[in-house]
């Protein structure tokens, strides 16, 4: 059997060219460097209060415990190993606004206002005892902002053959 | 309300916008349905087998790929689709053998067992007659899954066939009790007694709980239902193989025991009643044969003046429905395209007229021509009876 | 009535009896159902996943061959199914590119498509714990399909993908926007953007009307409900590759983007909640490797003191779960026996010691562990967790 | 890959014996030899009455049209071929036995006697100019029946390559 692939164009011409307003309306992630962060800024003292009326129900009083998973690293004696929390296992504090943004509240979703996410982001890194609470989150401050887990992280070094890794 | 929306570059201010505004759809604002016991089909999805009361043809042109989804795998019965509770169902096999046995399903499943991807065929598969015909009903009597159950060889060792067995009668359990009369020596080659059918039981309308399986030979021959198998020293001659499954050839005879498909291809897509563009088109479709592996498709863009090879989708299996493929440009003036399979015996899928000029001035059994889809400039495809 | 009955040579008296006094079942005495549209399981199956909330397990107990029946694909997702409109969804390909585009569902099936036959798993495809676990309950979170699409190599021509391009975002329209980071070089390689599984549309609980599909590597990258992928030179370190689908190794690191599937066998039959008889069995199962073929699957039927090779059902395809058979007599004593593959790379699967030594004590993502069964003396089957 | 099959056993000792009695309760084929003709015997007469009863309504009076097809050969006028019947197309008389035992009528498969089926096998064959009325159809007598459509049957002779047959 014989394969024709000569005859391919490069480019089909198919699709019709986005323009900068479709792009805008969909391109709402946010990468390590912060590109993709919106205007606007939070704080942890009103992230606080948006935490306990919008998320409290689900991750926990002052996001420990709760029906859907801690938020906040704290030394619980009862669990054999630690909680995977914000504090202790996430890399990048631009995810925490990229993910609440996008998925939370797990029941309404892309209900929050970019400012909203900007709070609980700012909240959540000063619970986690990452960020103080004078701290203002925003674009610029936000991507500077190291956390302690991302040391843990390295990438995978698998690679088939014989040694099991 | 207006927004002021994000650059890629998150550059325009919308404060005290809800990301909800930014985003598109209804389903990302809230949660879908939980996992399930079974999945679903869409419900913007409506593609359907066309039934009569007796056969209902596979949607040949919403196909992709070469497996059949098992509930639009094509059915042709001859008394309904028989309830039949697996507990109770037995495969007798008995006649010239040193042991006749009987085996329940769950005895059936012991044994060794194998899978094999491959077509099955109706032999009666060609309508023509109008342009508004589509791949289904021109020619939705095949479709393909992947079979599991026990070569019938391995049951045949297990009975003790006597060497003096020539032919076997294979009879099934609905309402017409179909038989047919399969020579032994397909039973040892590659008849499986299957149970299977795309990694679950077989569908009641493919034969549920167990059927005969014949690679490459017409369908009916592939008894549904099995409940008995007869060992013979020659061939029962029932209904299926003498009034019905013979077919006109020329000075007035009529071929008996026809069993292998001829090998067939049919371009599904474009074909009527889609339409298309202007521009590049992937011209797709499947070819198969009951002697062997697809060796080639050739597709003619030009009402046959000139054959190019088509691209063929691996694995390219044996007595196996094969996808094949070819990107071309259409510029927007009337044409026809065609599709043309060679098989591994060098068997060249023919045109009607060279059917006919073989077999005589009739329509039977075993017609697999070359089909000529017409493109119109407005983009409308029309079949192109002969 | 009692009914003497004829005889294999018709010899025995018999004359006035109905012949439906000779006839075992219901189902040859009365027409059965009539040609549909769309087929039926038969109601004596009762083959069903095993849903949570959030996943449901593919019965691999139940199934035979290679093919997952389209309804009974595992599912994983984060909020749940999307119903999804196939007139409204799109994809919006930007970033990197020279041209960002955005192709309806139509467009993209105008493109030269490509089909192949590949497991999909979930990274997190592993229970241990008790011996009453059933293939689906240790790692039912595999399915395979044939799936059908474009590839996204042939956008990134499309699009103009640009030459600093490394990574993409791949992001679904569900409710969890799931997102991914996926190295462009996968793009390049075989990524397909699906839109069709065995043989017809996607299932919507497999990512109705597009997902992406990364042959051989976790599931999790193959983002469903397909709705935006945006080229990038860095990868933007979602939730779920950054809090999840990373997995513990030695000194307290943790292994970031894991893709691909380490290689994996198990049998699936004798399993729990089957049970066995004295005498020949034929031990089955399913083996793969997302890092190519399945080179060779062993079984031992002496808990691991011995091994051998078992047969592998043809076809043998690239990162693709592949049937394997083992006939074995079993004289009724109580045993262990547990298949283990070899791939194409020389990649023994390891057992859970191995594991557990090379990566530390903890037991994450991409375990994939030797599974022994226990067969008891009296034809139970139970899992044997260390 | 290599396949292990020097374990298999000839028999896997799978399955029951059959008795006698259970292959004769489901052995109802008919050969074209007569092998499993039941006892009995049947005449046209007898069997226009109960072809007139039982099946003329799908097959027409006397097997001529119907809704279901013709069993017997007429001249009609209105079509260009004649239509496929007994007397014109089926090349074993046996087959008829065999075929209603088995599938007639078509809504009460398995209802007719064997005695019933004898009277109607005579009556086809009468009717299509096979027989003649006097002639009493039984294991013996079917199958040296001659049927007129038999020297027209040849076997496949397509078998592959480029020949088209
Ligand atoms: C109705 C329940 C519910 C509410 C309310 C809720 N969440 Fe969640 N949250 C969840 C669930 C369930 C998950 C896990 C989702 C998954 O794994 O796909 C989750 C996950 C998270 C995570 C990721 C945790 C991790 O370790 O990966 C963050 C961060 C989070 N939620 C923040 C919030 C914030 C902030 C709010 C309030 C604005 C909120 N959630 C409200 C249910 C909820
Ligand atoms: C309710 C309708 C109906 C009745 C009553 C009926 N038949 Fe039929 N008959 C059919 C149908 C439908 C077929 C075609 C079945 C098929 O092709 O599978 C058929 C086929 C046949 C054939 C085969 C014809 C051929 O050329 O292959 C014979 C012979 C036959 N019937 C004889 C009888 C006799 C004898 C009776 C009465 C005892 C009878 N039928 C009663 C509907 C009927
Ligand atoms: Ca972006
Ligand atoms: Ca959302
Ligand atoms: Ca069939
Ligand atoms: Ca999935
Ligand atoms: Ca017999
Ligand atoms: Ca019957
Ligand atoms: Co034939
Ligand atoms: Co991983």
């Amino acid at each position: 059997p014989v394969v024709i692939t000569d005859t391919l164009p490069t480019r089909f011409g198919i699709g019709r060219l986005a323009t900068a307003a479709e792009i805008a309306r969909l391109d709402i992630d946010v990468r390590p460097d912060g590109k993709g962060l919106p205007a606007g800024q939070g704080n942890s003292t009103t992230g606080k209060q948006i935490f306990a009326t919008k998320c409290a129900a689900c991750h926990g009083t002052g996001g420990v415990g709760g029906p859907n998973g801690s938020l906040v690293t704290s030394t619980n004696p009862d669990r054999k190993r630690p909680e995977k929390t914000i504090g202790n296992y996430w890399p990048y504090a631009t995810t925490v606004f990229d993910y609440i943004r996008r998925a939370m509240p797990f029941s309404q979703p892309g209900s929050l206002t970019n400012e909203e996410v900007y709070h609980l982001t700012a909240y959540l890194l000063q619970a986690n005892g990452i960020i103080d609470e004078k701290a203002v989150i925003n674009a610029q401050t936000l991507p500077r902002v190291v956390m302690p887990a991302q040391k843990l992280f390295v990438p995978d070094n698998r690679k088939g053959g014989p040694e099991i890794k | 309300a207006v927004a002021l929306v994000q650059t890629a570059s998150g550059k325009t201010l919308q404060q005290g916008i809800a990301v909800s505004e930014l985003l598109p759809d209804a389903p990302t604002k809230q949660i879908g349905t939980l996992a399930g016991e079974v999945g679903t089909r869409s419900t913007f999805e409506k593609v359907v087998k066309k039934p009569s009361d007796i056969s209902s043809r596979s949607p040949l042109q919403d196909f992709y790929g070469i497996i059949t989804p098992s509930d639009l795998h094509f059915e042709r019965h001859h008394a309904g689709v028989p309830v039949i509770d697996p507990a109770k169902h037995e495969l007798l096999i008995h006649g010239l053998v040193d042991k006749p046995l009987v085996f329940t399903v769950g005895d059936l499943k012991r044994f060794p067992s194998v899978s094999r991807i491959a077509f099955l065929e109706c032999s009666g598969n060609f309508r023509s007659g109008k342009e508004t015909l589509s791949p289904q009903d021109i020619c939705g009597l095949t479709s393909q899954s992947e079979w599991t159950g026990v070569k019938l060889s391995t049951l045949f060792r297990e009975v003790g066939v006597k060497p003096n067995a020539s032919w076997f009668l294979a009879e099934g359990s609905d309402a017409a009790i179909m038989t047919r009369s399969i020579p032994v020596k397909k039973g040892w080659d590659d008849a499986i007694v299957a149970y299977a059918q795309n990694g679950e039981a077989l569908r009641p309308e493919q034969g549920y709980p167990v059927r005969l399986f014949l690679p490459g030979w017409e369908g009916n021959t592939s008894v549904k239902w099995l409940r008995r198998i007869e060992l013979s020293d020659q061939p029962f001659m029932t209904r299926e193989e003498t009034s019905k499954y013979t077919e006109p050839i020329k000075e007035g005879k009529y071929r008996q025991f026809s069993f292998d498909i001829d090998a067939r291809s049919i371009i599904t897509f474009p074909a009527y009643p889609k339409t298309v563009e202007k521009g590049w088109i992937e011209i797709r479709g499947i070819a198969w044969s009951g002697r062997g592996k697809v060796a080639r498709v050739e597709v003619s863009t030009d009402a046959g003046k000139s054959w190019q090879l088509a691209a063929l989708q691996k694995p390219i299996l044996d007595k196996a429905h094969t996808a094949f493929r070819y990107v071309w440009h259409w510029n927007g003036t009337e044409t026809e395209i065609l599709s043309r399979v060679t098989d591994e015996t060098g068997y060249v899928q023919p045109t009607l007229k060279q059917l006919i000029e073989a077999r005589g001035n009739t329509i039977g059994y075993h017609f697999n021509p070359i089909t000529a889809w017409r493109i119109k400039p407005d983009g409308t495809v029309l079949f192109k009876p002969e």
